[in-house]
């Protein structure tokens, strides 16, 4: 088996006297959806947040593509093909959609940012962006202010970002939450068109989504890694529906 | 032509226009003041770029318009008097001429600005706003006690600085560099905020978080930022110190600082000609309140507040719609 | 130089921080519960002033005068909070910025409108005009040591207040969460108004008590509205303990360095140079203080993140 | 009154001396209306209008503007009286940076500046100018008579404190120029500070046998009201900005006994002055302070010069105005070829009347005092 992409050895974080983080290890290889699950404040924010570079870790290490990156900020690691999307979608909220779109773009490209040459009449840009965007499905709001599109449809805009910045790559907190019923099907198509672009660490509450699409599942209670295993596996795993499942229904 | 292009070329317009008719009907003065308007206009679109655009709200462009006023100053004196302004390693003489010392004003602006905007930047909110505030209360206090140029006497220039094929002190003649220099700022400004860089300044004040993710340092964008509001900032130091044939450290004082914000929010923050109106109100304030009383600074103040409750946006909010992304 | 020379010069820059203090703490305050910046702050303090002044030269009692500054910088306050203040808690900082310093203009020039461009008198009451000997043969003025004194009380009183009671209670609820506190049936823009008034009869306290020592003039707030700001960005905004420590470390940097700078360059520059440069550094020095405690830690020492 | 008939006597006798003359005289009068300095610029305004109030005859126009106390701002304002004003002579500034900022420029534009309050050594000296005229003092004078009273009073160690800015240094310059003793210790403070605990503390740890203190404005009352209350009781000196008639009621019973050097004073022995103070008082409600007398002798230094001479006429004008035909509240008042005062100055001292606190001249500190620049000065 090839090297995992990115891969987590024994991370910890603690907040005072609260431990977050309690050696955690993972990986994601390519190609899979590796899901990341875990009833509400077991650590699954504070880890991805570490991946990310957001926040530093107190021991432990994060390589990915091979480089230990655990002392990098988010920017290298973004740069480097690490790309992520935030529990509450993260976009620019006065830009419209094709705005946002090009934004990503132009982050991507290598070097200081032009100041001289318009970004928005830009056809390597805005052409990319406008290709991302039908994609997506958001050609018809193209021209809408971030602000005001609706929450799923914000979602899907954050979605694009993330995929115009190829990334070798995906880290996803909870995409599937506050979109509805019908918002977390079309979601769930995407994603598992996603991993064909690179894979997947997802963190998600909708265990249909989870079950689904995952290739692999680490659970996470207590800042501790309790299980990492296939999601049958999972399902059947005694201490998973002691800690997690049978702590109530999902 | 949506609203605010049509506004912006009604206040070129008549930024352009008066002095030339006060030029035509023998008034001077009025040409002054319209070079005061250009000036604290220009000043006011640099410290907008970091205010308006980056979310970067520095009480401390004061500093970068007096080191403006000071390069001019220096240089000019020692061209006055004959003497050199260095010795070692090589002897620079000074100079009046102006091209040199806006050059030397934009360097001088961006080298400080680089060195306080890199300590600055690790601090937020209220901090960097205090914290701008405290470097730019050192340069005043600096500039107060430093005896060589004049301390808190500040430094005269007799005769205003020469430009190649103009006469410098003819208003009109001045002005017109002036606001040529406004314009091509202007221009420029007009790039810069749409190019790359304006996209990704714009997004970094929204939302630095999601910039970060896309993989760009929002610490160099804000850097970038700031040093270059601090240059342009810097070149309108030059021009005011010129305009006035004088330089003094109240040019650093906290006062104004809060007098450039006043003036990019009267007219409107992150609007490419925001500062130009406000500036222009503001003078227009300043000159005809004074009339009325000596306690002409209560309704300032009155007419200050007024703008901040019920006119929000400035003069150009009022007048139009919702800023675009590369506007 | 004498070691009880310094020891003085230590009382001194004691005392010159527990004034900043009684500045700083309403500005602390009020900062911390409603998010606001009030550069008007340094007009409380002056209006304090001129209330005491007045007052006093009307009746001859200092302590009325205490009283009158009190009354007059809340009164000041919740009118100023009333009228315009409550509109700009939504607004983001810049607003702020300009409203309050248009609320200076007003002041200010409101001020010298109604008692003329002099300076008023106001002096120590009579009581207090001694100079007390302390351990150490230190020859120090009673008064000052009375303002230490009331500084250190209103500091406590502060915290009780924050800390013990049930106004206290609802300005903590109100810094960490506002809409659960108006969910909980508080009267929130009272409590507001309550705590700027507070904030302010604090200024027109320091005002009135650093009057006796100073000139009381229009623009006396300014100075010691910027020396304030220092305080609480140092001490981290919001945060009570730390304006008090921002302000005696303020107070002793500015006071010792003030002293000791001069001579120390004495040490290896000829004596008008060390004077020249020794000031002109001194009087950077609280600013240097401050940038280099942001740059170490950029919400201050006791700021939170 | 004898006075008031030798005012109506002196009226009469200058109206029969009006000779005809084409249009009014443009005054531009730039000083400080707002702020923390206004009172200044009030007292030298209203000690103006009082003298023209007086000479009804002599057709002045004075156009009246603010300067904030700041020097842009001053800059401005002398470009709007000379180029849309169109003023013949500027006067009015108080502090000198404002001077310095203003004064070559319009001298330079052949405009007539007469300086009611502020005389820096730059324009004294070398930057002196034939248009340019002080009427109050050369920024070192009262300093210097402060040190020759030291001398008199048989002071032989002196602490100096100063604000560290140029008009600080040079007060401490000027007070050394005539003082002969030794210097105890030489302390600069910061412009604009309110606290001088620790300056006191090093007055008295000084073993110093005299204080000298420049600290014009809030600063002279903060240290004033501070000194008294620590304690030390060496004896102060200092020149009349902080003991002057506006600022003394709210320093008190700080300022009893203090000495301090002027070119005038209330109490000056001659008619001129006694019909001042008392029109003065007449007029406004308020004794005149010493920027008022400032202001009042400016005007009259005008008004005699236009009596004489048209400003259309430059030269003769300046003629006009080097000759100083005009009764000086101050007295003895006449020009050093650099266009400076040559005058008496007086040391005075903090006394009570009534309620009020004021001054009286104790001694001469200097005799028909001119200034250390006249020499530099190439006229």
């Amino acid at each position: 088996m090839d090297d995992p992409l990115l891969s987590v050895h024994d991370l910890s974080r603690s907040f005072g006297a609260f431990l977050a983080c309690d050696r955690v290890s993972l990986d994601l290889r390519a190609g899979e959806i590796h899901a990341l699950i875990g009833p509400n404040g077991a650590g699954k924010s504070t880890l991805i947040k570490q991946i990310a570079g957001e926040l530093a870790p107190d021991s432990g290490s994060i390589r990915f593509l091979g480089r230990d990156v655990t002392r990098l900020g988010t920017a290298r690691r973004a740069r480097m093909g690490l790309a992520r999307t935030f529990q509450v979608s993260s976009v620019v909220p006065e830009f419209t959609v094709r705005e946002n779109l090009v934004l990503a773009l132009a982050s991507g490209q290598a070097g200081f940012p032009g100041v001289w040459s318009r970004a928005m009449t830009d056809s390597a840009l805005t052409d990319g962006a406008d290709a991302v965007v039908a994609r997506l499905g958001l050609a018809h709001r193209s021209g809408i202010v971030a602000s005001e599109l609706a929450h799923a449809e914000r979602r899907k805009v954050e979605i694009a970002m993330v995929l115009a910045q190829r990334p070798k790559a995906f880290l996803l907190d909870e995409p599937m939450a506050g979109i509805g019923t019908e918002g977390s099907a079309e979601m769930t198509d995407l994603l598992a068109d996603l991993r064909h672009e690179a894979p997947v660490l997802l963190v998600e509450h909708d265990m249909d989504a989870v079950f689904r699409l995952a290739d692999r599942i680490t659970v996470l209670v207590s800042g501790r890694v309790i299980a990492s295993d296939t999601p049958e596996r999972i399902r059947a795993n005694a201490d998973v529906r002691r800690a997690y499942l049978g702590d109530g229904p999902h | 032509m949506n609203r605010e292009t049509l506004a912006n070329t009604v206040i070129l317009a008549a930024l352009a226009g008066i002095p030339v008719l006060a030029h035509l009907g023998g008034e001077p003065f009025v040409i002054t003041l319209a070079t005061r308007i250009a000036i604290l206009g220009l000043a006011g679109v640099g410290l907008n770029l970091a205010l308006g655009h980056g979310g970067l709200v520095s009480f401390g462009h004061a500093a970068f318009f007096g080191v403006g006023g000071y390069a001019m100053g220096v240089l000019a004196s020692h061209a006055q008097a004959w003497t050199p302004l260095a010795t070692w390693p090589v002897e620079i003489p000074g100079t009046n001429l102006m091209p040199v010392i806006w050059l030397t004003a934009i360097l001088a602006a961006g080298l400080l600005s680089l060195v306080i905007a890199a300590l600055s930047l690790r601090t937020r909110g209220v901090y960097f706003i205090m914290i701008t505030l405290a470097f730019a209360q050192m340069a005043y206090y600096f500039a107060i006690s430093w005896p060589a140029y004049g301390g808190e006497d500040g430094l005269s220039i007799y005769v205003r600085n020469r430009f190649p094929g103009l006469n410098t002190l003819d208003p009109i003649q001045f002005f017109a560099v002036c606001f040529t220099l406004l314009c091509l700022t202007l221009a420029l400004m007009s790039r810069i905020t749409g190019s790359r860089f304006g996209l990704l300044l714009q997004a970094t004040r929204q939302n630095p978080a999601r910039v970060e993710a896309l993989g760009v340092q929002t610490y160099r964008i804000r850097l970038f930022a700031f040093v270059l509001s601090a240059m342009v900032t810097g070149l309108a130091g030059a021009l005011y110190a010129d305009l006035n044939r004088f330089v003094s450290p109240s040019m650093m004082s906290w006062q104004m600082s809060g007098e450039l914000i006043v003036i990019v929010i009267l007219g409107g923050v992150g609007r490419a000609l925001g500062p130009v109106a406000g500036a222009g109100l503001y003078v227009l304030l300043e000159n005809q309140l004074g009339g009325i009383s000596d306690h002409w600074q209560i309704f300032l103040g009155a007419v200050l507040l007024w703008v901040v409750l019920f006119a929000r946006g400035g003069v150009l909010g009022m007048l139009c719609d919702r800023r675009s992304a590369d506007g | 130089m004498p070691v009880s020379l310094v020891i003085e010069q230590a009382l001194n820059g004691l005392q010159f921080g527990v004034m900043i203090f009684l500045m700083a703490a309403g500005l602390t305050l009020i900062f911390g519960v409603m998010g606001l910046i009030n550069l008007a702050h340094g007009s409380f303090f002056m209006t304090g002033a001129f209330a005491c002044a007045a007052t006093a030269a009307a009746t001859g009692s200092f302590l009325l005068g205490l009283a009158a500054s009190l009354a007059a910088a809340a009164a000041a306050g919740a009118l100023v909070e009333v009228a315009v203040i409550r509109r700009l808690y939504a607004r983001d900082h810049l607003d702020q910025v300009l409203a309050t310093f248009a609320l200076i203009l007003i002041f200010s020039e409101g001020t010298r409108w109604l008692f003329g461009s002099f300076p008023l008198y106001l002096d120590v009451p009579q009581a207090l005009a001694r100079g007390v000997m302390l351990p150490g043969g230190i020859q120090y003025p009673l008064y000052r040591l009375v303002v230490i004194v009331v500084g250190l009380c209103v500091a406590s009183g502060l915290w009780l207040l924050i800390h013990r009671t049930r106004l206290g209670m609802r300005i903590r609820a109100g810094e960490s969460d506002r809409e659960m506190i108006a969910a909980l049936g508080v009267n929130i823009a009272g409590l507001y108004t309550a705590v700027f008034a507070i904030g302010a009869a604090l200024a027109g306290l320091a005002g009135a008590l650093v009057g006796a020592l100073q000139s009381v003039q229009v623009g006396m707030g300014e100075p010691v509205l910027i020396l304030a700001f220092v305080v609480i960005v140092i001490g981290g905004i919001g945060s009570i303990r730390g304006a008090l420590i921002g302000s005696i470390l303020v107070g002793l940097t500015d006071t010792l360095g003030r002293f000791l700078l001069p001579s120390a360059f004495g040490l290896f520059l000829d004596p008008s140079a060390a004077t020249a440069f020794g000031s002109a550094l001194a009087s950077m020095l609280i600013y240097i203080l401050m940038a280099v405690v942001l740059i170490f830690r950029p919400n201050g020492l006791f700021g939170v993140a | 009154m004898p006075t008031t008939k030798t005012l109506l006597a002196a009226l009469l006798s200058c109206t029969l001396a009006v000779p005809a003359l084409a249009g009014p005289l443009k005054v531009g009068m730039i000083t400080t209306l707002s702020g923390g300095g206004a009172g200044l610029g009030t007292d030298v305004r209203d000690g103006f209008l009082l003298a023209l109030k007086q000479a009804p005859d002599i057709d002045i126009e004075v156009v009246i503007e603010d300067d904030q106390q700041k020097p842009d701002i001053a800059v401005q304002l002398a470009d709007k009286m000379i180029q849309s004003d169109k003023v013949d002579v500027l006067t009015g500034i108080i502090w000198s940076n404002l001077a310095m900022a203003v004064i070559p420029a319009a001298t330079a534009q052949g405009k007539f500046y007469l300086s009611p309050n502020a005389g820096p050594s730059a324009l004294a000296g070398k930057g002196c100018h034939p248009l340019y005229f002080n009427v109050a003092w050369q920024n070192d004078n009262l300093h210097e008579a402060a040190g020759a009273y030291a001398n008199d009073a048989g002071y032989t160690n002196s602490f100096l404190l100063a604000p560290n800015y140029p008009a600080g240094q040079d007060a401490l310059t000027g007070y050394k120029r005539m003082y002969q003793g030794d210097i105890a210790e030489e302390v600069f403070t910061q412009l604009g500070q309110t606290d001088y605990a620790a300056e006191i503390a090093q007055i008295r740890a000084s073993g110093a046998d005299s204080v000298y203190f420049f600290l014009p404005g809030g600063m002279g009352i903060s240290f004033l009201k501070q000194y008294a209350g620590s304690g030390v009781d060496i004896p102060v000196i200092g020149p009349a900005f902080s003991f002057d008639q506006g600022i003394l009621q709210a320093v008190g019973e700080a300022a009893l006994g203090v000495k301090n050097t002027s070119q005038w004073s209330k109490d000056l022995d001659n008619p001129a002055n006694q019909a001042f103070v008392e029109s003065f008082q007449a007029e406004y409600g308020r004794l005149p302070s010493l920027y008022a007398s400032q202001g009042f002798d400016t005007a009259n230094l005008l008004i005699s010069a236009a009596k004489t001479a048209d400003v259309t006429d430059p030269d003769a004008f300046q003629a006009a105005l080097e000759a100083a035909d005009f009764d000086s509240v101050r007295g003895n008042f006449r020009f050093a070829s650099n266009h400076h005062p040559i005058q008496d100055i007086y040391v005075r001292e903090v006394i009570r009347e009534g309620d009020i606190y004021t001054n009286r001249i104790v001694a001469t500190a200097l005799t028909d005092h001119s200034d250390a620049y006249v020499a530099e000065c190439e006229m």
